[in-house]
């Protein structure tokens, strides 16, 4: 068969989530690369839009990829580029975050961001009793977070009761969830839950929860799943975490196999894959447990 | 006027064009001065009134303790910038210092036997790993002569890498036990103030003492204000910039020993635009860029006041949340304006 | 602009009780005199006396507080010193007013540049840099940055600037400050070149013998007031510097000390090269002794110190109170007890933005810290140099900047005194300073010899040197050519070796 | 001390030794000067020597014609630099104006009824936009006398908070058919040489010209040099100032215009840290932060270096990607210790 040229674009590990994309990312490289001889995969890592923009050119034009998974930046401002590297005949899988001209790419494997928000809200509905007062952090304005924000809300539209106090940026930043926090303990004096749409926030966010010795705060829900939040599911370790949402960076692994495998036989993937974000709690944790994974 | 106070002095552009009479100068001089002050007190007015929660201690002693990061870092960096440097690294070298320390602890822990001792031997290796940057810092720019600018920035960039290598792109997260021993260094206090603004009040106090009060503060202000007249008054000029990039490294260090126990993990995030925040208090205070002038207690208000505005934000949603950021600048810019009389 | 200058015959001034406050500090208290167009005058005073102040009044860098100045019989008010060129008043400055990133042409023609539709007309500006510099004399690539230049080749493009002005009324603050005499007999032409078209000189010089040679009027100032004037024939030197000062001026130099030939040299120099400047230049000098060092401008006497100070990269040994020694910079040399007072007193002398106190101690300041610096033991450090060294300020809490610039360059020499050194080396020590000053400064110096202090004397002024040293090596080209002692040490000897015009005794 | 050429006159024996000090110093610092393009010349090696691919047309013309943003908002900067000052918005600036320019397409087209013509208008609006944006910049730092590092700081936030709020918290997105009426602007070429290396080679002549030609070029550097003495020659401090930023701004406009057609998009994210670029290359470039000096030439050349270094770094993969930033680092400090002596 006619080797496979796999070019990978995500962006760098600037913080915990995209550290586990980097990670298995890696993994899949190592994995795939010794099973098969014919296949040769090039990881490259981003710090902003214009600098993936650049790489996808340099794959495309000196790498020579002819197969290409890419988790954007930005929708928007890399529908371009990807589609340009479609134009030079390579086969694309974009991953996460859609491209906004969907005919730039051959197929599309995502988690599931509007689940990534529905879950919460009604698991924080559900324990509540609907009714009782919310707070939550975002991470940075990005179209993602708008998704997850919104499908948040929506929820809670429906449950007038559950009351959404505020929403700030925390820019999927442990320090920035940190002082956030601070400031929303001190604002409003009954908290029943904290979202947080990561779970480097809520990592912040329960430290400065912890400092203020607040006991009215029943629920800090997370996202995305990370080894550490997951443990404390398995472990029951603390009250307030007992659920969390699943957007396991492992699906960077599944695009970069599922691609490899499918052109090393020449096949092509089915045009959408979603791997459905679903409710971690202390029955199925044990199955998003990834201790060597960093995140 | 007693005493020649060098550093709230303002520098002569000269005697150009038309200048205005001295005692005016000076008056408007010891108003700019205050400038920043005013303005702090201006926003905590403006906080009360539109949160009471603003004033209460509870808020006030959250806002100093997470000030005491980059304001330690800011006094350090006042030295560099009187000095006519700059040091745009301090963030990613926060973050490589919390890195290297939790790992040290990590492994000392069980090998040492002595939580306890791994917790204050990495405290002391925060400080010496500051220190030692610093001294990297100081030879490339004072030796080898390269820009401060150009120097910091890529370290700045070898920094952070480092980090995320040793990380592995996730975050490098502090071992339970000695977690809850290390914690009180933050979450503690003492006489009902908490440890981190203690040793914020220590850091300012020794750092205005050694600027106004020895001769290497002296030197390090005379470097700033003119780098050849300095050299020809026998100052060692090299080895007052080296000595005042391990100072800012060592308060580094000193920040980041009390940053560990806050959220026992570092990631790659961690100690993003420190710089930014430490250079603005710096400035804010009253110090000019070009080196010369720069007071530690202007740098102190100047920390404050920065995160003062971020906390007022917080605690108000009467605009925008994509807005903040644009309050925060009008602010900094109109503290800057009242004090604009100083040049 | 040069067309309406041309067309005027000369400018006539008149200053009507012109009045300057710096704040609360009163300088000019109401000068009133007037000036006659195409004559030469001299204006003399104390440092401090307010002469630099009331020409920048003139020249439209100061506005007066009261009073006001009339051209050509008008009143005028100069907002910028714009206004005043377009009148044909330029100013040479007394401090160096030069962008050192820009070449020299670009200096010379800065905010007058020359174009060609909208870009600039380089040659013709290199032309013009060439003209004024061929004027004064200086022989340098215009293209070079000032940067690089030496100090007295900066003060030669000062000059240059304002001739390239074509200036109807030319006032130079002290030009000479820091030209030999052969560069200043060559400005001194210039000057009567001027005289010839027309042109008002005003000449402010503490140089008394300049004053006599090429001025028609003297007229004095004292402590901020017109206190006379004269003719310039019929007044002596002696005459003048008593008008300044206001009272009898005794012997201007002290007796020749003796020197104790037994002790050993405090300072031994052996075949000293700085490569590009100086070469295998020998000399020492014993405790007690003042050996001054004579040469034309760029005869290398800076750069040989500067390379024996570690300054500049040099070779050949250098021995301390008999100890041989290799400073790397000047901070070694401090510690075995050598200070340097700079030639450049704005670029390397004094902290301008700096309060006097600090500016004073900087250089002995392990004294005062105890670990703590101790204010008022600075403080009255300052008021010990004040009285010693005749500085005047009108607060002891004014920066450098605020001193006149004769009164800097006191406070600068104090500086390099105070760490007590054994040897130090005097570049330039009375530039700019008033005759009483002088006086003063000499009897001091010759004082600390006396105490066992080794001198060395870098001037350009030869009367200077014939009555203050024991011996003057006389440097050309970068080479000590001769050393003269007792009957050889005067005039014409030394201009003789200087110039080349003497054979060289091998 | 014997003199052999008793004959020469001092004058000339003196020149001629001055001469050639002068010519030593000139060499080492017009080798110096050089520093740049060997680093350039040196890293093209390395990169050729790791990836054959390197040295093709292609990859050249691609790196050349992504460095064209950073290039021409360098240009601008090396100006701001020159005259002392220095601008931290040109990144955040960049994404307003692309976010403002897509706004205006997208209303303009269907409403004008022509779209080119709306692409056009768009285009003027950025450069417009720009101008304005220095212009606030230029007499809030001229006239307010607030120092440059706290205005920049200051509307860093702000344009970008502006930007967030106009796109929502997500992006602004070119509609379709305008996007590729403008895509040639970016991904069209003219003789075989993409449009934006065109623009960028014309920026960067212009402002060749405009610096070493022009009496405006000239005070610009004699501010930077010596604002004191700039002032005394009647120079007209605060309006180069004020028009300097206004350039810079220009040139972020341009930037920005060829940017749009690029990714088609604006976000909270775009042009985020090119001001650090910017002033990296201006700096690499052989400029001194405290200005006066400063070349376009070495600007340009240090903005390729700059891109070359990623590029190779993407072409090749023999270090962890963790390490990327570290590799830069490393590389931008070795090419300023290459141009040390100049200083
Ligand atoms: N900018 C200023 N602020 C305060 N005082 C000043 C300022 N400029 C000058 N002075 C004071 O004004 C007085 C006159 O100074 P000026 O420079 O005119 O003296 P001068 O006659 O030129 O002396 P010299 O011969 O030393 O140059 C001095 O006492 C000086 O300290
Ligand atoms: N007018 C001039 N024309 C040409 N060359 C000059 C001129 N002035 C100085 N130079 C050069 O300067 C060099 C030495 O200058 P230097 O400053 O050492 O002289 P100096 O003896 O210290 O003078 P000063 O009396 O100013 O202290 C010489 O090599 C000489 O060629
Ligand atoms: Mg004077
Ligand atoms: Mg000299």
């Amino acid at each position: 068969a006619e080797t496979v040229n796999l070019g990978v674009s995500i962006p760098a590990a600037t913080h915990s989530f995209m550290g586990g994309i980097n990670y298995w990312a890696n993994q899949a490289k190592k994995n795939l690369e010794a099973q098969h001889k014919d296949l040769k995969i090039t990881i490259r890592t981003a710090a902003n839009a214009t600098e993936q923009a650049n790489q996808l050119q340099d794959l495309s034009t000196v790498n020579k990829i002819n197969a290409l998974v890419v988790f954007p930046f930005e929708s928007a401002a890399l529908t371009k580029p990807v589609a340009n590297v479609k134009a030079k005949g390579a086969y694309v899988t974009v991953v996460d975050r859609g491209l906004t001209d969907t005919s730039a790419q051959d197929a599309y494997v995502a988690g599931d961001n509007t689940a990534f928000g529905r879950i919460p809200a009604e698991y924080i509905v559900k324990k509540l009793n609907g009714k009782g007062n919310v707070v939550a952090l975002r991470g940075i304005p990005t179209t993602l977070d708008n998704e997850r924000m919104d499908a948040f809300t929506a929820v809670l539209k429906a449950h007038p009761d559950v009351k959404l106090l505020d929403a700030k940026y925390g820019n999927w930043n442990r320090d920035d969830a940190f002082k956030v926090t601070q400031d929303f303990l001190t604002r409003f004096k009954e908290i029943d839950a904290f979202w947080a749409a990561d779970d480097d926030m809520a990592f912040g966010a329960m430290r400065a929860i912890n400092q203020a010795g607040r006991k009215d705060i029943k629920l800090i829900f997370g996202g995305a799943g990370a080894k550490d939040m997951v443990k404390v599911i398995l472990d029951g370790s603390d009250p307030r975490i007992e659920a969390n949402v699943s957007y396991s960076p492992k699906f960077i692994y599944d695009a970069i196999k599922l691609t490899a495998e499918a052109r090393l036989k020449g096949e092509k993937l089915p045009p959408t894959t979603i791997i459905p974000s679903v409710l971690i709690d202390k029955g199925n944790a044990k199955d998003f447990y990834y201790p060597d994974s960093p995140f | 006027m007693s005493q020649p106070d060098i550093n709230t002095s303002t520098t002569s552009v000269g005697k150009a064009g038309r200048r205005s009479a001295n005692a005016k100068s000076s008056l408007s001089e010891r108003l700019a001065s205050l400038g920043p002050v005013l303005g702090l007190i201006l926003l905590c007015a403006v906080g009360t009134a539109l949160n009471s929660d603003f004033a209460t201690v509870d808020n006030l002693t959250n806002v100093l303790t997470r000030t005491a990061f980059i304001g330690i870092i800011a006094v350090g960096m006042c030295f560099v910038i009187i000095l006519g440097g700059i040091d745009l690294s301090v963030g990613s070298m926060a973050a490589l210092i919390a890195g290297c320390v939790i790992m040290f602890i990590n492994w000392a822990g069980p090998a040492l036997g002595s939580p306890l001792l791994a917790v204050l031997l990495g405290a002391a290796l925060a400080v010496v790993l500051g220190a030692a940057f610093g001294l990297i810092h100081g030879v490339l720019i004072a030796k080898g002569r390269i820009e401060p600018f150009i120097v910091t920035l890529g370290t700045l960039g070898i920094f952070r890498a480092y980090l995320t290598y040793f990380a592995d792109g996730g975050a490098l997260t502090l071992a339970n036990d000695t977690a809850d021993l290390y914690a009180p260094v933050y979450y503690g206090s003492w006489l009902g103030v908490p440890v981190p603004v203690w040793v914020f009040l220590m850091v300012a106090l020794v750092g205005a003492l050694i600027l106004n009060k020895t001769a290497y503060g002296r030197y390090v202000q005379a470097i700033g204000s003119n780098e050849a007249v300095a050299r020809y008054a026998a100052v060692d000029v090299d080895r007052i910039k080296i000595l005042t990039y391990m100072l800012l490294g060592a308060c580094v260090g000193i920040a980041t020993l009390l940053y560990v126990p806050r959220l026992g993990s570092a990631s790659p995030t961690t100690g993003l635009l420190w710089e930014l925040e430490a250079i603005a208090s710096v400035i804010v205070g009253g110090a000019a860029l070009k080196g010369g002038q720069g007071s530690i207690t202007g740098t102190v208000v100047g920390a404050i006041l920065l995160s003062v505005i971020s906390n007022i934000l917080n605690l108000t949603s009467i605009i925008s949340v994509y807005l903040n950021a644009a309050v925060q600048g009008f602010v900094i810019i109109a503290v800057a304006y009242l004090q604009k009389g100083r040049r | 602009m040069t067309d309406t200058a041309q067309s005027l015959a000369g400018v006539s001034v008149a200053f009507d009780g012109i009045v300057k406050r710096f704040g609360p500090v009163e300088v000019l208290h109401g000068v009133s005199f007037a000036l006659e167009p195409g004559r030469v005058y001299g204006l003399l005073g104390e440092n401090g006396a307010g002469k630099s102040t009331l020409m920048k009044i003139l020249a439209g860098y100061e506005a007066p507080s009261a009073g006001s100045v009339l051209i050509n019989g008008e009143p005028v008010s100069f907002r910028t010193s714009r206004d005043a060129e377009t009148l044909g008043i330029v100013l040479i400055h007394q401090e160096f007013n030069l962008a050192e990133d820009l070449t020299v042409a670009g200096n010379i023609f800065l905010g007058h540049e020359k174009k060609r539709g909208w870009f600039l007309n380089e040659a013709a500006m290199r032309e013009g840099a060439l003209a004024a510099m061929r004027q004064v004399g200086l022989d340098i690539d215009p293209a070079t940055p000032v940067r690089r230049l030496i100090v007295a080749e900066k003060q030669l493009v000062e000059i240059a600037k304002a001739v390239a002005r074509r200036a109807r009324l030319l006032i130079m603050d002290e030009p000479t400050a820091t030209l030999t005499p052969s560069e200043a007999a060559r400005l001194f032409a210039l000057i009567a070149r001027m005289r010839a078209d027309g042109v008002t000189v005003i000449y402010i010089s503490h140089k008394l013998d300049e004053v006599e040679r090429i001025t028609d009027e003297v007229i004095v100032m004292r402590d901020g007031r017109f206190v006379g004037r004269a003719p310039t024939h019929t007044v002596t030197r002696h005459a003048m510097a008593t008008m300044m000062v206001g009272r009898e001026i005794a012997d201007q130099f002290p007796p020749r000390l003796t020197v104790d030939e037994t002790r050993a040299p405090a300072l031994g120099v052996r075949k000293v090269s700085v490569p590009g400047w100086a070469y295998e230049a020998s000399f020492e000098v014993r405790p007690g002794e003042i050996l001054g060092f004579a040469g034309l401008v760029g005869a290398g006497r800076t750069e040989l110190f500067e390379g024996i100070l570690g300054l500049r990269p040099a070779s050949g040994t250098i021995e301390l109170q008999g100890r041989a020694v290799k400073f790397r910079s000047l901070r070694d040399a401090a510690k075995y007890g050598l200070t340097y007072l700079s030639e450049d007193r704005k670029g390397k002398g004094l902290h301008v933005d700096f309060p006097l106190g600090p500016n004073l101690t900087l250089m002995a300041l392990e004294r005062y810290a105890k670990p703590w610096l101790d204010p008022s033991a600075e403080r009255r450090a300052l008021e010990g140099a004040v009285d010693e060294f005749g500085i005047r300020a009108g607060s002891l809490s004014v920066k450098a900047s605020s001193l006149s610039g004769g009164n800097q360059q006191k406070l600068a020499l104090a500086k390099v005194l105070h760490p007590e050194p054994k040897v130090v080396v005097l570049d330039e020590p009375t530039r700019g300073v008033d005759v009483g000053a002088k006086r003063e400064i000499y009897f001091l110096i010759h004082r600390l010899a006396q105490q066992g202090l080794a001198v060395i004397v870098i001037s350009s002024e030869l009367i200077e040197l014939i009555g203050l040293a024991n011996r003057v090596a006389v440097m050309r080209a970068g080479r000590i050519v001769a050393t003269l002692s007792g009957e050889e040490l005067n005039e014409e000897t030394m201009i003789a070796y200087a110039t080349g015009t003497r054979h060289v005794a091998a």
